[in-house]
């Protein structure tokens, strides 16, 4: 039993944290954000050539070689600035599962990740939340269906997606520029780009069919799943922070406010719950580092990520009162942040009937045996 | 003992209901796309407030004096409640909370120009309470009136003055006695600010979830016919006003028009393998613990509105009702929201929307209630004293 | 829509509070408790002399005649005292049920019940909770089969049962006396006399087949289960009042303990939830006394029953410290109550799932029409 | 990095539990059926302690110059985990928590003749901090121990000394500087004070869950030798032992224990219509939720003995761990109990009873956590200044 990080690691979350934080001044966010979803395009230079993001990639193909915790430590780092930068899409969901193939297509894509080009994986369709199970068909290698929530779909060069192939997963690349491929914008409530994608006879590289697709596939949904709950752990520790920050300076009644018991004991709840997330979203991403893309510890982690952030995002805005949903104020991009990480790839209730099932699973196996 | 609406009361509901379908129109909802619009204050919410006037809907629980219909608390509640779930941008602060005290408090000529405006539906008041330094301590507020001739002239700054917008006057607390002696809350008048008084100005303040407002007063100078009661007496008036504020806040009306939408569409959208999303154990469970604590909710106010008719409700069961209801919002929307999935976050004009993206802009809104009409700190505090008669927290 | 009780029901209210508050010095309770579960003849003499516990039972059996509101009065009244009186299995889930059967075993018993003799109710089964659906079974007026946890089978005359009848539900009266009927104590956490109760081919009175039989036993259900709210209601009145003048006088630091914002917060807390539990309470009674056996006011009750009850009893005991569950105070006689309460007759968990089921059932059939 | 046990970790942790069953036997189990002896102290109970004494169990994590087997914390941990699993009455608070303050602290004599002794199983200590006025404001006891001669004479009373009943010393904490100019936490001393000693009494205070007592100290005199640390040190001791008390009372070997039993129950036991009780969606996601929480607090916890044994663990963490360990547990009894339902209500010897009645047990002895080993207001308040820097509430 080992808590402790190489010392890698902890260089590039120091440098993570500079290079975000250079880049998140509320001012500076606020002229990106008048347009719109926007895509940090000048901060994501800076990440890139700073070499961050490709951390866990190998270096034949241009990355740092580290393991799957290192990239961890950046998306940690983001979800203190929470800066449209595409760093989970491109390398978490879609790099790095690729960087596991011995395929030409997957390894040009990956090398193009390292250099800074995006990628991006659909993983959700309208109305079905399951990438193991998709609507969208293929046959003769060629996709159709509609994917949504796709983040910088129209912004990346190759699109991650899954289909069905007769009775069998196919996972596959798609070329986002190609014919039958055509991208529409939606509103999400973070103001990170999305998009409906829809496929009508778009052609595709298939990577791998049935059990090798799902295993592909399930590794993008558990480093996915990992990243998310590790962006929570930023964003929790920041919106606690900027919490304890606020009550110590504002006064009432004479008094800075976190003097009153009731306002300093919820945000000592704030710090458990932090703690909590942090420690079981440690313990996955130890398990996806070391292999196991299918472990309890995921959905654990995403339980309590969806409940660490609901609860702090709450308390935190609550003990500011008005000014912490102020957009001139700087809680407010956390706040829906933090909804968008408890809501994507699954919530906290239903990856709780997630592990209801393992549960089950385990103790009548163990029961027969 | 009957804890149910009355036939009469049932009958009530149904016409209403009926007839809110010609107020909330495609046209008010188009109208509502406005962020500065979006609780009201357009051409087309102003002609449907006329029109509910008109119709007589405005004064329902008011007294026959004052040109409402007289038929009691229970029955305005009902209005509220429903008028709320159809998904028009009620102004309950103007309509069940300023309007009454105005009513009780005022005089004549406020009485002829403002109340009786009220209820035609062609004025609007917005809160003027907070100050920059002045929240949940409000009673060290700054904002100062001064006497000069048959005038009060007016400085200072208000904050989160919701629907300020649209506002024809701002309900205003003042300092009009800064005498150290006294007690701070003890030197505050109330006064009705007419928003088109020169040095009176009003800029937006863009929150998560909806717009609000600072005013600004710079040598605002309004006749003394605009004060509301007594100099220095308007502390009382402000836990009047909060107290009917309380409840109107947490009024289970909108919130149970958008649980009963997400049932209705969880009852008729189905899961990738063809099941109904209402029939999956989780979803429904989640549905009916919003249902189990929605329920108390209503009864919690319906047992309010009734008390209000029947003597005075008490102080500790008001602020227990703020509580409850502001908080069990928060975890509702984000149970509804778990049912509704990730596509939950699409906003209302996104592509993929649900529900007009109803849950993602409540979401947002929704935790304002917390704080906002008194920090439910502050109304733990007067459970702790008027409810358990426990000795006062340390100051 | 009316809040207000008749005159007479406050009249009940204040008698029973009297009587019971007039027993439950601790120094009592604890020579009764001694000797294990036991009874408290003394005092179920005195409320049977005050005829308190037949509010709701007809005039004509002996009763005041008063709706069934006005038996909640007393049964609320109990919970603020927790003394081992048979009021609820006796009068609420049998005789109540009983007074409207035009069947003269029933009436007899109703009867003997006004008059003090004890009558009991077996809901359950090991291993079983549902009345509606026992393991047990009857035929040729025979019963087979064992339930247990029934409170005063022992002490009382006659036990109302539910079996199966081939494929319907059968209910009907069994002479405890009988032969066949062999009752073995249980100790269960009230220290209320509980027992299972075994028969073997015992001769029972039949009262109800099939549809009749079930809404025989749904209305014991019904009136037991609003009993345990009311009940609840006391039982979380009187636990917060008991923690509110604890930290009133307990000084620490130089004050009393109820100064602290921690202290009192969490105290209106319980006063929150009381309000919550009596209202929703109130409904439920109101639907039953108004003839709906089944309303859905009563899942939700129970829902908030074991919610505020295990809330409650945490909450108080931890203001108080060591104090709050030494057996010479008070409180722990509540914490106790409370915990049976929550689980009789359905967990808050378990009233979810059926009101879940019931709200599916609406939304299908309305967007069925 | 690894978040697991190593290799050797678990051979540890296989090889304990196959040594335990030989610990945990039936006889042990009858006499844990008396009250008094539910706890440990009965003869079986001793023998057993002897037993793992001599077989080098019990100073795993101990240094070996004082008998241990020197391997450090984590392993120490995994035994406290594993035995607390087995259903062993672990007397923890010697052999976790004063044990290792006497082994770092106390005189020679002290360590010969009670540290040994401990990790041979043959002394049992007991905690004599609060007072009946000296609850949460520990700082303000009152038992007196003065100087006479070599000896110190004490006289004083404690409350809720729990194991009392068979403790062979208390360690005791008790004033001997009343001078008013001092801080009252800097007069405190620590004693070990033999419960043969002339003058001590014990008494028993019988709770919702479990015995625990009162102690009485009537001009009981003792060598100075019995003194530990210097005099008026006392309370860098009573914090040292309280940082290891809150970790080991959230330590979730027994609540692991029993979560294990009642999924192993769920899954061979069917319900009236014959499907497996752990089918049910309600029941399996009751169990997860416990697993899932179970899972935090088991990584937590060994977060704390692996920062233990690479320099301090942080004072926040121990008390959030200790706040999120015992408010865990009252929330996971009550939803095991809804699994086993009515009958989880049965106690241990009566007909009918679920799992031997460990959940009644533990749901009446499961509260006394919260506010034992330092009230989580007091946590939460170490939380608020040394986790996150918060300016200290008003007094």
């Amino acid at each position: 039993m080992d808590f402790a990080y190489p010392e890698t690691h902890g260089d590039i979350q120091n440098l993570a944290n500079q290079i975000f934080s250079d880049h998140c001044a509320p001012d500076r966010l606020k002229k990106l954000e008048a347009k719109g979803p926007y895509l940090d395009s000048e901060l994501w230079g800076k990440v890139v050539e700073s070499g961050l993001h490709a951390a866990s990639l190998p270096e034949s193909a241009g990355g740092m070689g580290l393991d799957f915790a290192a990239s961890m430590m950046v998306v940690e780092a983001l979800g203190q600035a929470v800066v449209n930068v595409p760093l989970v899409p491109s390398i978490i969901s879609t790099a790095l599962p690729l960087a596991t193939l011995d395929v030409a297509e997957a390894k040009k894509a990956v090398e193009q990740a390292a250099a800074g080009d995006i990628l991006t994986t659909a993983h959700i369709e309208p109305g079905n939340e399951d990438p193991l199970n998709p609507s969208t068909t293929v046959s003769n290698g060629q996709l159709n269906g509609v994917k949504h929530c796709v983040p910088y779909a129209a912004e990346a060069k190759w699109m991650l997606v899954s289909a069905m192939s007769g009775d069998a997963l196919w996972v596959g690349l798609v070329d986002t520029h190609a014919d039958g491929v055509s991208i529409a914008a939606q509103d999400a409530t973070t103001g990170e780009p999305q998009y409906e994608v829809t496929f009508s006879n778009a052609k595709a590289h298939t990577l791998a069919t049935g059990k090798a697709a799902v295993a592909l596939m399930q590794k993008s949904i558990a480093m996915t799943t990992a990243a998310y709950c590790n962006m929570a752990v930023g964003v929790c520790t920041k919106m606690t922070r900027i919490a304890c920050d606020y009550t110590s300076q504002r006064q009432q009644f004479g008094v800075a406010i976190a003097t009153f018991q009731a306002v300093a004991h919820r945000l000592a709840d704030c710090f458990i719950d932090t703690e909590c997330l942090k420690i079981i979203t440690l313990k996955a991403t130890n398990d996806i580092s070391e292999g196991d893309d299918n472990a309890a510890s995921l959905s654990m982690a995403k339980i309590w990520c969806g409940d660490a952030l609901h609860r702090i995002s709450q308390a935190t805005q609550h003990v500011h009162g008005g000014a912490g949903i102020d957009r001139d104020y700087h809680l407010w991009r956390y706040c829906l942040w933090a909804k968008f990480l408890e809501l994507a790839l699954g919530s906290s209730r239903t990856h709780l009937v997630a592990l209801a099932d393992r549960l089950q699973a385990d103790y009548l196996a163990e029961s027969a045996r | 003992m009957h804890i149910a609406y009355t036939d009469e009361q049932q009958a009530l509901k149904t016409r209403l209901e009926t007839y809110l379908q010609s107020i909330v129109t495609e046209e008010l909802l188009n109208e509502m796309k406005d962020p500065n619009l979006m609780e009201g204050g357009g051409p087309v919410f102003r002609a449907a407030m006329k029109k509910m006037g008109a119709d007589g809907w405005l004064g329902l629980g008011w007294p026959k004096e004052l040109g409402g219909a007289g038929i009691g608390p229970v029955e305005q509640h009902i209005f509220a409640e429903t008028i709320m779930a159809s998904g028009f941008p009620y102004p309950f602060l103007t309509i069940d909370t300023i309007g009454p005290m105005l009513a009780q408090h005022a005089n004549g000529f406020i009485q002829e120009t403002v109340v009786k405006e009220i209820l035609k539906g062609n004025v609007f008041i917005s809160v003027g309470y907070s100050e920059p330094n002045a929240g949940t301590d409000l009673a060290s507020l700054q904002t100062r009136a001064v006497k000069d001739g048959d005038d009060w002239v007016i400085n200072g700054q208000k904050i989160w003055t919701s629907l300020g917008q649209f506002a024809d006057y701002i309900w205003l607390a003042a300092r009009t006695n800064t005498d150290p002696a006294i007690k701070k809350h003890k030197g505050i008048t109330m006064f009705l600010v007419p928003t088109s008084s020169k040095g009176y100005s009003c800029t937006p303040i863009h929150t998560l979830g909806v717009r609000t407002n600072a005013t600004y007063y710079e040598d605002v100078r309004i006749p003394d016919k605009y004060r509301v009661s007594e100099v220095d007496a308007g502390w009382g008036l402000i836990t009047g006003q909060l107290n009917r504020e309380r409840l109107s806040i947490v009024n289970p009306g909108m919130m149970g028009g958008i649980f009963e939408q997400v049932c209705a569409w969880a009852a008729e959208t189905k899961d990738r393998n063809g099941e109904l999303l209402i029939t999956q154990p989780w979803v429904k469970e989640n549905l009916a613990r919003v249902q189990a604590d929605l329920e108390v909710l209503k009864l919690l106010c319906w047992k309010q509105a009734w008390a209000m008719q029947n003597g005075n409700p008490g102080m500790a069961d008001s602020s227990a009702a703020k509580v409850y209801g502001s908080e069990f919002f928060v975890e509702c929307y984000r149970r509804l929201l778990e049912v509704v999935g990730q596509a939950g976050t699409l906003k209302r004009d996104s592509k993929g929307a649900i529900l007009r993206g109803k849950l993602e802009h409540r979401y947002r809104s929704g935790s304002v209630l917390t704080f906002g009409g008194g920090t439910n700190e502050i109304q733990r505090e007067i459970i702790a004293g008027a409810g358990l008669w426990l000795p006062r927290a340390r100051p």
